[in-house]
């Protein structure tokens, strides 16, 4: 059953995830994207990972999508999709995929992770929040000022105060 | 029984009123009321002491003081409607069509909000623009300056005059169509050769 | 044993699958019974109260309040963060709370100055 | 604390009026009567004064043909015309008599106003509604019958809110 | 062999047989269904287009209130309703844009004349920017007349407009 | 037979394929974002893997981390894509370059 | 739009005139015209009546609004050409019909003073009462599409039920719901019905009851407040500037109602207040016709208390009246809307020779691209309501 | 009246052989119910009660109905029948087909008027009944420019969204879809998909008033989130459990509102918004945007856009219940089942009926706590639909405002208050509860 689940969810995640970058349309490219974010939050179910998965599910689905669902209408010219994709350039692309997947995956494949498997019961998710004040706490400060420095960021960049300089672009 | 007053039998004259040779309306007021009252007649003098005989005072009645102006100076006049007399708006503009004199007479209807002694009053500025049998709306000599940028209040009620009689106000900013179909290319319906169907 | 938990999640997926299922078939009974015309050229124009419509459809963004979304994005995950700090709150030591202070001032510090920078509409 | 109260203030109306009667009439079965106090209203002919929104009668034996109904109508909606009748009245020598047609009525009554003879009335049956333009016009002889009038509503003020019954 | 016998002709007989009893079994109580669901749920689009709006407010207020038939009032979108009440007068300028208000409404869609306006011209039927009637744009289910109707004519009309629609077919199943 | 390690693994690798493959050819900038998202999501699918099958709960704590920071660098990223729109009209990385000059 | 350049000196020059300033200095950028975007709002739009706005946004700001007025015009003044002076009752009540007493009464007094006819004392009660009822009434449901409009559903059914009390009342008077045709050049056509004072007291003292309750669940609802206090606001000067009338000038600390400055019938004996306001935003501009309410309540009471109880009602008219040779008379009431005046020119005939009506709608209709210039989306509504304004009768 | 048409056309064909397929069923209810029982001989039957059921057993189901309870029963604990019908979907659309009656009838009492009156004999019971089968038979709109997958996918998946949220709501003890332990982070997921659907379709739809009201919904769900998932983590705090089955029987002496009144209001204010009522209805603010984003939507697209919205207002007022006023529990007013059914069956009059080994089917304690949560929910629903008669649509600034700066600052009141509660001591452990 669970290979079932798995097999069914690798074929989502990576056929969305070529989707995504390969589908014309941009806002079918973004929920194809959706597609490979929830596949992954699928995986972290079968990881035994719920808070990470819902997390990822709250954040990347609900949130970055809508981002980036937002920003693609925005941007919906159809400028977008005038340049085409030097053809030469996308096969060294896909040369260069391909020996990334393989030599890693021969790499995974003949390393000792093949054997490891585990009986254990799965982390609870409370470790998780323990973690976060104990152990890790410096990290929380730090991700904190990111976060912080993040929105402070973006908002400073999106604005258009340079009012004049945006009229000299037209 | 209900009791039905019948006061008005007999209306079979309604549609063929050929029976009077209608006098050629004119301007010009032949009967002034008996009794002129005393503070619109003030206003009219003020008016005729300062522009004299370019405008003429079509009549004083209770309430309401008209003046005929010609058309080279009725924004003159006007401006001193305004700052001379107080009068800060324009209740309404109307056009009256007259074939017989060949013109068209537009009259401004203007009263004061501000001035609590002038709040009954209503000076009635009458101008009169030349008539075009075959009218072109915009294009013919059918024209009279506007008074948008003395009265603003007058804004849409010139529009609906130029749609409705063709009168073109020079230098209106914003002569479009306003109430007629978009699509309307018939003469002017407010003029008398329109006439409706049957009547 | 690995993807135990996951059993449990599956009801969810059941019944969204469920939904999808069931409503379907709503859509295309429907679209089966009802009758239609398609002899008319402006039936299928977008409606426009009673207009012709002009001009592009997909235009309208309200760029004044885009910060607001864009404060959504870090937000949302700073919320998140605090469930996994307020679900185990009964068996950490108190003291731990204080990074966890720490961390909301932070946030509180950018937060007062994102509102303030969408508050200015003028700038968006 | 200003907001608190007022939006509890408006909830509180809301649910204040929950309790309060419906105010509705429900037409079909119940109508609004137009006899008793105030209202001028003849229940026993059926003629209300001119200004009723409702169909006219016309009396054949008091319309002499005059035509003066049609003619106040023409200024107003054409909505009269003269048609001849089969029967024959002493009073009405050339035997027309006016037909109206609902679909242009306005109810103004200015008919009703002309007529001399007292031959005209407007009534309150109000149920007019067709299915096609023609059953909008009525003969002489539908405009002959007296409506049959079961209106038997009225308001009724109380402590808990205006009511029909 | 079998080739042959599937080809489209024979599959279209097939499922016409099978379309026909279908229709035969089930058609009628459906359509009655459908009748009955379309009777009690007609939602007016919102267009006003004269003074007999008034009349049509005031029917929908409390004392009146049309959503006893399952008429809502002040529905949003023309896509989502069935009726059109043509309350009064159309001009010149509105004409086309009721026409195309009607041809934008989903299937099936009625229409109901309200006052004289909108079934002559009325009182306007000399004036220069009036139609006479709106029988020559849209076809008309129901005349009220009246200037303006009494909302008792207008529910009237629409329990008139229900008869009707008892007695229209519904659309064959297949 | 359940999923082991070395499947979750591979996904993970193919993942990371098909990202740099997006990076090294899309020249659209929202793709590329695309791509780096989906590299992250490789990242976070190993992370969290390897969490569960040592079992440590840090694994998880990581993915949480590297979540949110992904957030923090969309909103950076889509702003950058705001600015450079509306300065140019377009959102091909080639133009940018004219940045230089 | 436009009107910012106004080189008119004295009054004009004083304020400060410029709506420019309602806009944020950042939507002052037209050229990034991929953000303004052209709406049609209406005619078949819940929020737009019987005419079209045409609106240009930028986000969620209105950069310019252009009315399209129209798609009622029927051509009454044409009309009125061709009708002698009483064929025209009928179609001339019709652009306000829930007001049509007073949209009917200057074109009655102006009629009455060109045919030289007197009223009695009787019927000038009459119609005073007839007309402060119909003011009740057209507010009412000026109230009602108000509520509504603001996405408040209460209040379209509340105000919608309890105007029923009045038109009952007017239909005892004249017979018809709304469409009375009551006033007649001379008078009125039918006299009061019998016992009407009593069921008049009784239904007003009912009705004032009821639109006192309005207050907690819409004057006094702070979201109703925050929603529309200062959104459109006309400074007194620009309300003046641009003629608005009735209770768009009063919410703007203008102190002009023609049932005290210029009383016509007997207004003169009645004790009238007028309602007085100095914001002169959306908010008060609906405030305003809802204090007017409670006031006409009170004139109804004086009126029937101070009403002869017995006379005529109608001075005969000769068949087929006629003017005294060319005349013209300009005649205004306060209607619902503000002052309404009727301009009637007559050549001696049997008909009128021009009959203008100058109706407040369309007067109030200049201040709405003004004021919704720079204002947000969501206020269109409010403010176009807000102006009192009734399309059918800027169309006539 | 043969429907033969000239031309083989595809869709009419699929048409046709979905017509014949319903045929089918229809015949296999009729034929195939008695070969049902041929078949029960041949394959292999579950265990019930320790029991194997064998196909004599299950023959004497036509001599005695009785005897069918223990297959229901067992029928009640699968997966299937909670998605299908109690605490998943059918119970869920009955509530919320109730509540679009409810609230038509309380508008129209509200306003003084009768509301839905003549459609069905009693009262207008069945007009929901009747718009169902308009809709069902109205015709649907592409319009020309749409991108017709997106359009068609997006009523579905809403309905389905809010089916999912749905899943998450504990009805009584034990009965509850997917009974998780991050039931609440689950909710939060499932919330977040309802912009993107939302401004899909408003997008799809190529029309300007859709995009402006999706617009809309999508700043106005995304800003009022926040405040909602601040506004629950006091109660998460106090609980120490993200699960809601245990959160809700958490409550058993005091329902949380009583410490935490600031929550509740936050969370309820902000479900208001995140459902589209007034007075946060913008997205769909006919006097402005004609009907929003659902302006496109015609037919059974609405219908089921409706369905969704109502889903999806049951799910929020029971998560309301069961994170604030304590769920299921309550007092226990449904009577003990009458242990003699089991036993010796009922008799009325000369009839003796039973007795009925299968019963009983529910326990008392979930017919209860049913009840109650019913009950409850009614209450909150109540207070969802009155604002609708009492306040205007407020305006998108004010909406952002509120949102952002008062109601995400009460929330961190609220987190502060349960901090301090918690250290105090008064709640927790060694605490009240
Ligand atoms: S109804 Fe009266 S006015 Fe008309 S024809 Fe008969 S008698 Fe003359
Ligand atoms: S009531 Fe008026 S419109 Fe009707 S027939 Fe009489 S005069 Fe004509
Ligand atoms: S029928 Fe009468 S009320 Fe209706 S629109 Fe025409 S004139 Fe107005």
């Amino acid at each position: 059953m669970a290979d079932a689940v798995f097999l069914a969810l690798a074929v989502i995640t990576i056929g969305s995830a070529i989707a995504a970058l390969e589908l014309r349309s941009l806002i079918y490219g973004s929920i194809a994207l959706m597609g490979t974010l929830g596949g992954v939050a699928g995986f972290f179910f079968l990881l035994d990972a719920p808070f990470v998965a819902l997390f990822q599910i709250a954040v990347y689905v609900g949130s970055i999508a809508v981002l980036i669902l937002f920003t693609v209408m925005l941007v919906k010219r159809e400028l977008i999709f005038k340049k085409i994709e030097d053809k030469r350039r996308k096969f060294a692309g896909i040369g260069l995929m391909l020996i990334i997947m393989v030599s890693l995956g021969a790499v995974f494949l003949d390393s000792g992770i093949k054997t490891i498997t585990t009986d254990e019961p799965a982390p609870d998710f409370r470790d998780i929040g323990i973690d976060f004040v104990t152990y890790y706490w410096p990290a929380l400060i730090l991700m904190g000022l990111i976060l912080a420095g993040s929105v402070t960021g973006s908002l400073v960049l999106a604005r258009r105060e340079d009012v004049e300089n945006d009229q000299r672009a037209n | 029984m209900m009791s039905t007053e019948t006061e008005n039998p007999p209306e079979d004259s309604t549609e063929d009123s050929t029976e009077v040779e209608s006098p050629p309306p004119v301007a010009k007021k032949p009967a002034a009321p008996v009794v002129i009252p005393a503070f619109e007649k003030s206003i009219s003098d003020k008016i005729v002491e300062k522009f004299g005989d370019k405008v003429e005072v079509g009549f004083v009645k209770e309430d309401r003081v008209r003046i005929n102006v010609g058309r080279e100076n009725v924004h003159d006049v006007a401006e001193f409607i305004r700052d001379g007399l107080n009068y800060d708006h324009v209740e309404s503009v109307s056009g009256v069509d007259y074939p017989q004199d060949n013109e068209i007479e537009v009259v401004y209807h203007i009263g004061s909000y501000d001035d609590s002694s002038l709040a009954r009053q209503i000076l009635v500025l009458a101008t009169r623009a030349q008539r075009e049998t075959n009218p072109i709306p915009g294009n013919d000599a059918t024209r009279l300056p506007t008074l948008r940028d003395v009265f603003y209040s007058v804004e849409f009620h010139e529009r609906e005059v130029f749609e409705m009689f063709g009168v073109f106000f020079e230098g209106h900013p914003d002569n479009r169509r306003l109430l007629l179909p978009e699509d309307w290319a018939d003469l002017p319906p407010l003029r008398k050769d329109f006439t409706i169907k049957g009547r | 044993m690995v993807g135990e938990l996951a059993g449990n999640y599956s009801t969810v997926v059941l019944m969204f699958g469920f939904a999808v299922v069931a409503m379907a078939p709503a859509l295309v009974i429907s679209r089966m019974i009802s009758p239609r015309k398609k002899s008319n050229p402006v039936k299928f124009l977008p409606m426009e109260c009673g207009q012709v419509p002009t001009g592009e459809g997909r235009t309208h963004f309200m760029m004044q309040y885009y910060p607001y979304i864009l404060m959504f994005v870090v937000f949302d995950v700073m919320a998140i963060f605090l469930y996994a700090w307020g679900s185990s709150l009964l068996e950490i030591p108190k003291i731990a709370t204080l990074p966890m202070m720490g961390f909301l001032a932070i946030m509180f510090g950018a937060m007062a100055f994102a509102l303030y920078q969408s508050g200015r509409r003028r700038i968006w | 604390m200003g907001t608190a109260t007022g939006i509890i203030r408006a909830l509180n109306s809301g649910i204040k009026h929950i309790a309060m009667k419906r105010f509705t009439l429900r037409y079909p079965e119940e109508k609004l009567k137009f006899v008793g106090d105030g209202y001028q209203f003849d229940p026993s002919t059926g003629v209300g004064i001119a200004g009723y929104k409702g169909r006219h009668m016309l009396f054949h034996d008091h319309c002499t043909g005059c035509q003066l109904c049609s003619i106040a109508c023409e200024g107003v909606a054409e909505a009269i015309a003269m048609v001849k009748v089969p029967e024959e009245f002493k009073q009405n020598k050339k035997s027309i008599m006016p037909q109206i047609d609902y679909g242009k009525c306005v109810f103004c009554g200015l008919c009703v106003d002309a007529c001399p003879f007292y031959a005209l009335y407007m009534t309150n049956d109000y149920e007019l509604s067709s299915f096609s333009k023609e059953g909008l016009i009525y003969t002489p002889a539908q405009l002959q019958v007296k409506p049959y009038v079961a209106q038997d509503s009225e308001i009724k003020i109380s402590d808990r809110g205006a009511t029909h019954g | 062999m079998l080739k042959d016998l599937v080809t489209p002709e024979n599959a279209n007989v097939f499922v016409g047989k099978l379309g026909d009893i279908l229709e035969k079994a089930i058609g009628k109580p459906l359509g009655y269904a459908i009748n009955w669901g379309r009777i009690w749920s007609l939602w007016p689009v919102h267009i006003e287009t004269a003074c007999c709006s008034v009349e049509f407010g005031a029917a929908s207020s409390p004392r009146y209130d049309v959503e006893r038939f399952g008429i809502i009032e002040a529905f949003g979108s023309l896509r989502q309703c069935d009726l059109v009440v043509v309350q009064g007068t159309i001009t010149r300028k509105m004409a086309p844009r009721l026409r195309l208000v009607y041809d934008q409404m989903p299937e099936p869609k009625y229409v109901i004349a309200m006052g004289a306006c909108a079934i002559t011209g009325g009182l306007y039927f000399d004036s220069y920017n009036v139609l006479p009637g709106i029988d020559g744009i849209i076809p008309v289910d129901v005349y009220v007349p009246g200037c303006p109707p009494r909302p008792e004519t207008l529910i009237q009309g629409c329990m008139l407009l229900q008869e009707k629609i008892k007695r229209m077919k519904a659309r064959k199943f297949v | 037979m359940t999923s082991e390690l070395i499947d979750f693994t591979l996904v993970s690798v193919a993942l990371l394929g098909i990202g740099i493959y997006g990076l090294a050819v899309k020249r659209n900038f929202i793709r590329m974002l695309f791509a780096v998202e989906i590299i992250i999501n490789a990242a976070n699918l190993n992370i969290v893997a390897f969490g569960r099958f040592l079992p440590h709960s840090g694994g998880q704590t990581m993915a949480l981390f590297s979540i949110a920071i992904a957030a923090a660098e969309v909103a950076v990223g889509l702003s950058l894509i705001i600015v450079a729109y509306r300065m140019y009209r377009n959102v091909d990385i080639a133009d940018f370059r004219s940045l230089k000059g | 739009m436009g009107g910012l350049t106004s080189t008119s000196k004295g009054l004009y020059n004083k304020g400060k005139i410029g709506m420019t300033f309602k806009l944020p200095p950042g939507l002052a950028l037209q050229k990034v015209d991929e953000r303004i975007m052209t709406l049609n709002v209406g005619p078949q739009h819940p929020g737009s009546g019987h005419m079209r706005l045409i609106v240009q946004i930028d986000g969620d700001y209105i950069v310019a609004c252009d009315p399209d007025p129209g798609y009622v015009h029927r051509g009454e003044e044409k009309m009125a050409e061709y009708r002698n002076y009483i064929l025209n009752i009928p179609h001339l009540e019709r652009p306000v019909i829930h007001d049509s007493c007073n949209v009917l009464y200057p074109y009655v007094l102006g009629s009455e003073e060109i045919l030289g006819i007197e009223v009695p004392e009787r019927a000038k009660y009459v119609r005073v009462i007839a007309s402060e009822l119909n003011r009740c009434i057209y507010i009412m449901y000026w109230l009602a599409i108000y509520g509504i409009f603001l996405g408040h559903s209460t209040m379209f059914m509340w105000p919608a039920g309890d105007r029923e009390l009045l038109i009952d009342l007017m239909e005892k008077m004249t017979g018809a719901r709304v469409t009375h045709a009551h006033f007649v050049p001379g008078g009125v056509r039918n006299d009061l019905p019998p016992n009407f004072e009593d069921v008049c007291l009784r239904q007003v003292n009912y009705f004032e009851k009821r639109i006192k309750e309005y207050a907690a669940i819409f004057y006094d609802n702070p979201i109703l407040i925050a929603r529309t206090r200062d959104t459109g606001i006309l400074s007194r000067q620009d309300a003046i500037r641009y003629g608005t009338t009735g209770s768009v000038l009063r919410a703007s600390g203008v102190d002009y109602d023609l049932r005290v400055k210029e009383p016509y019938d007997v207004y003169e004996e009645l004790d009238v207040h007028t309602n007085v306001m100095k914001e002169g935003d959306s908010y008060a501009r609906s405030k305003i016709p809802w204090l007017d309410m409670l006031e006409s309540c009170n004139i109804i009471r004086q009126a029937l208390q101070k009403m002869p109880k017995s006379g005529s009602v109608r001075t005969k008219l000769k068949p087929n009246p006629k003017g005294k040779g060319l005349d013209s008379v300009y005649k205004r009431v306060e209607s619902g809307r503000g002052s309404l005046g009727c301009y009637i020119v007559s050549d001696g005939k049997v008909e009128p020779y021009r009959v203008k009506l100058s109706v407040p709608s369309f007067r109030n209709l200049i201040a709405l691209p003004n004021l919704l210039r720079g204002e947000k989306l969501g206020n269109m509504p409010s403010v176009y309501w807000s102006l009192n304004y009734w399309p059918v009768e800027a169309d006539r | 009246m043969s429907v033969i048409a000239p031309k083989f056309k595809l869709s009419e064909f699929i048409k046709s052989l979905l017509d014949n397929i319903f045929w089918i069923i229809l015949l296999l209810v009729l034929v195939g119910f008695p070969a049902v029982f041929m078949i029960l001989f041949v394959i292999p039957l579950p265990v019930i009660d320790g029991e194997l059921l064998t196909p004599f057993l299950a023959l004497t189901w036509l001599a005695d109905p009785t005897r069918i309870l223990p297959v229901v029963q067992a029928f009640m604990t699968t997966d299937i029948f909670r998605v299908m019908a109690f605490p998943g979907f059918g119970f869920a659309a009955l509530l919320a087909a109730g509540t679009i009656f409810v609230e038509r009838k309380m508008l129209a009492k509200l306003q003084l008027r009768v509301g839905p009156f003549y459609c069905g004999k009693f009262e207008g019971i069945l007009q929901l009944m009747g718009d169902g089968l308009k809709l069902i038979s109205k015709e649907i709109i592409i319009p020309a420019k749409a991108d017709k997958p997106i359009f068609w996918a997006a009523p579905v998946l809403f309905v389905a969204a809010a089916a999912a949220f749905v899943a998450f709501i504990p009805v009584a003890p034990g009965w509850v879809v997917a009974d998780v332990d991050l039931g609440l982070l689950g909710v939060f997921a499932v919330i977040g998909f309802f912009p993107i659907i939302t401004i899909l379709s408003a997008w799809s739809a190529n029309s300007k008033f859709p995009f402006i009201g999706g617009i809309r919904a999508l700043f106005q769900m995304v800003s009022f989130e926040i405040p909602l998932i601040l506004s629950l983590l006091g109660v998460v705090m106090l609980t120490g459990s993200l699960n809601l089955s245990e959160i809700a029987a958490s409550q058993s002496v005091f329902p949380w509102i009583v410490f935490l009144p600031v929550g509740a209001i936050v969370f309820f204010i902000t479900m208001l918004a995140e459902l589209e009522r007034i007075p946060f209805d913008l997205p769909e603010a006919e006097s402005e945007i004609v009907a929003g984003w659902l302006t496109e939507l015609s037919g059974m697209m609405y219908g089921l856009v409706q369905l969704g919205t109502y889903l999806k207002l049951y799910a929020f007022a029971g998560l309301f219940v069961v994170l604030f006023l304590g769920g299921w529990n309550g007092p226990m007013v449904v009577p003990p089942f009458p242990a003699e059914l089991l036993t010796t069956g009922i008799t009325i009059g000369p009839i003796t009926a039973g007795p009925f080994p299968g019963l009983p089917l529910f326990t008392q304690e979930m017919l209860n706590g049913t009840l109650m949560f019913v009950l409850k929910t009614g209450g909150v629903i109540f207070f969802i639909l009155l604002p609708r008669g009492v306040f205007p649509r407020i305006r998108v600034d004010m909406l952002l405002n509120l949102g952002w700066t008062k109601l995400i600052g009460l929330a961190f009141v609220n987190i502060f208050i349960a901090l301090g509660l918690l250290y105090a001591g008064v709640l927790g452990p060694g605490g009240l509860q």
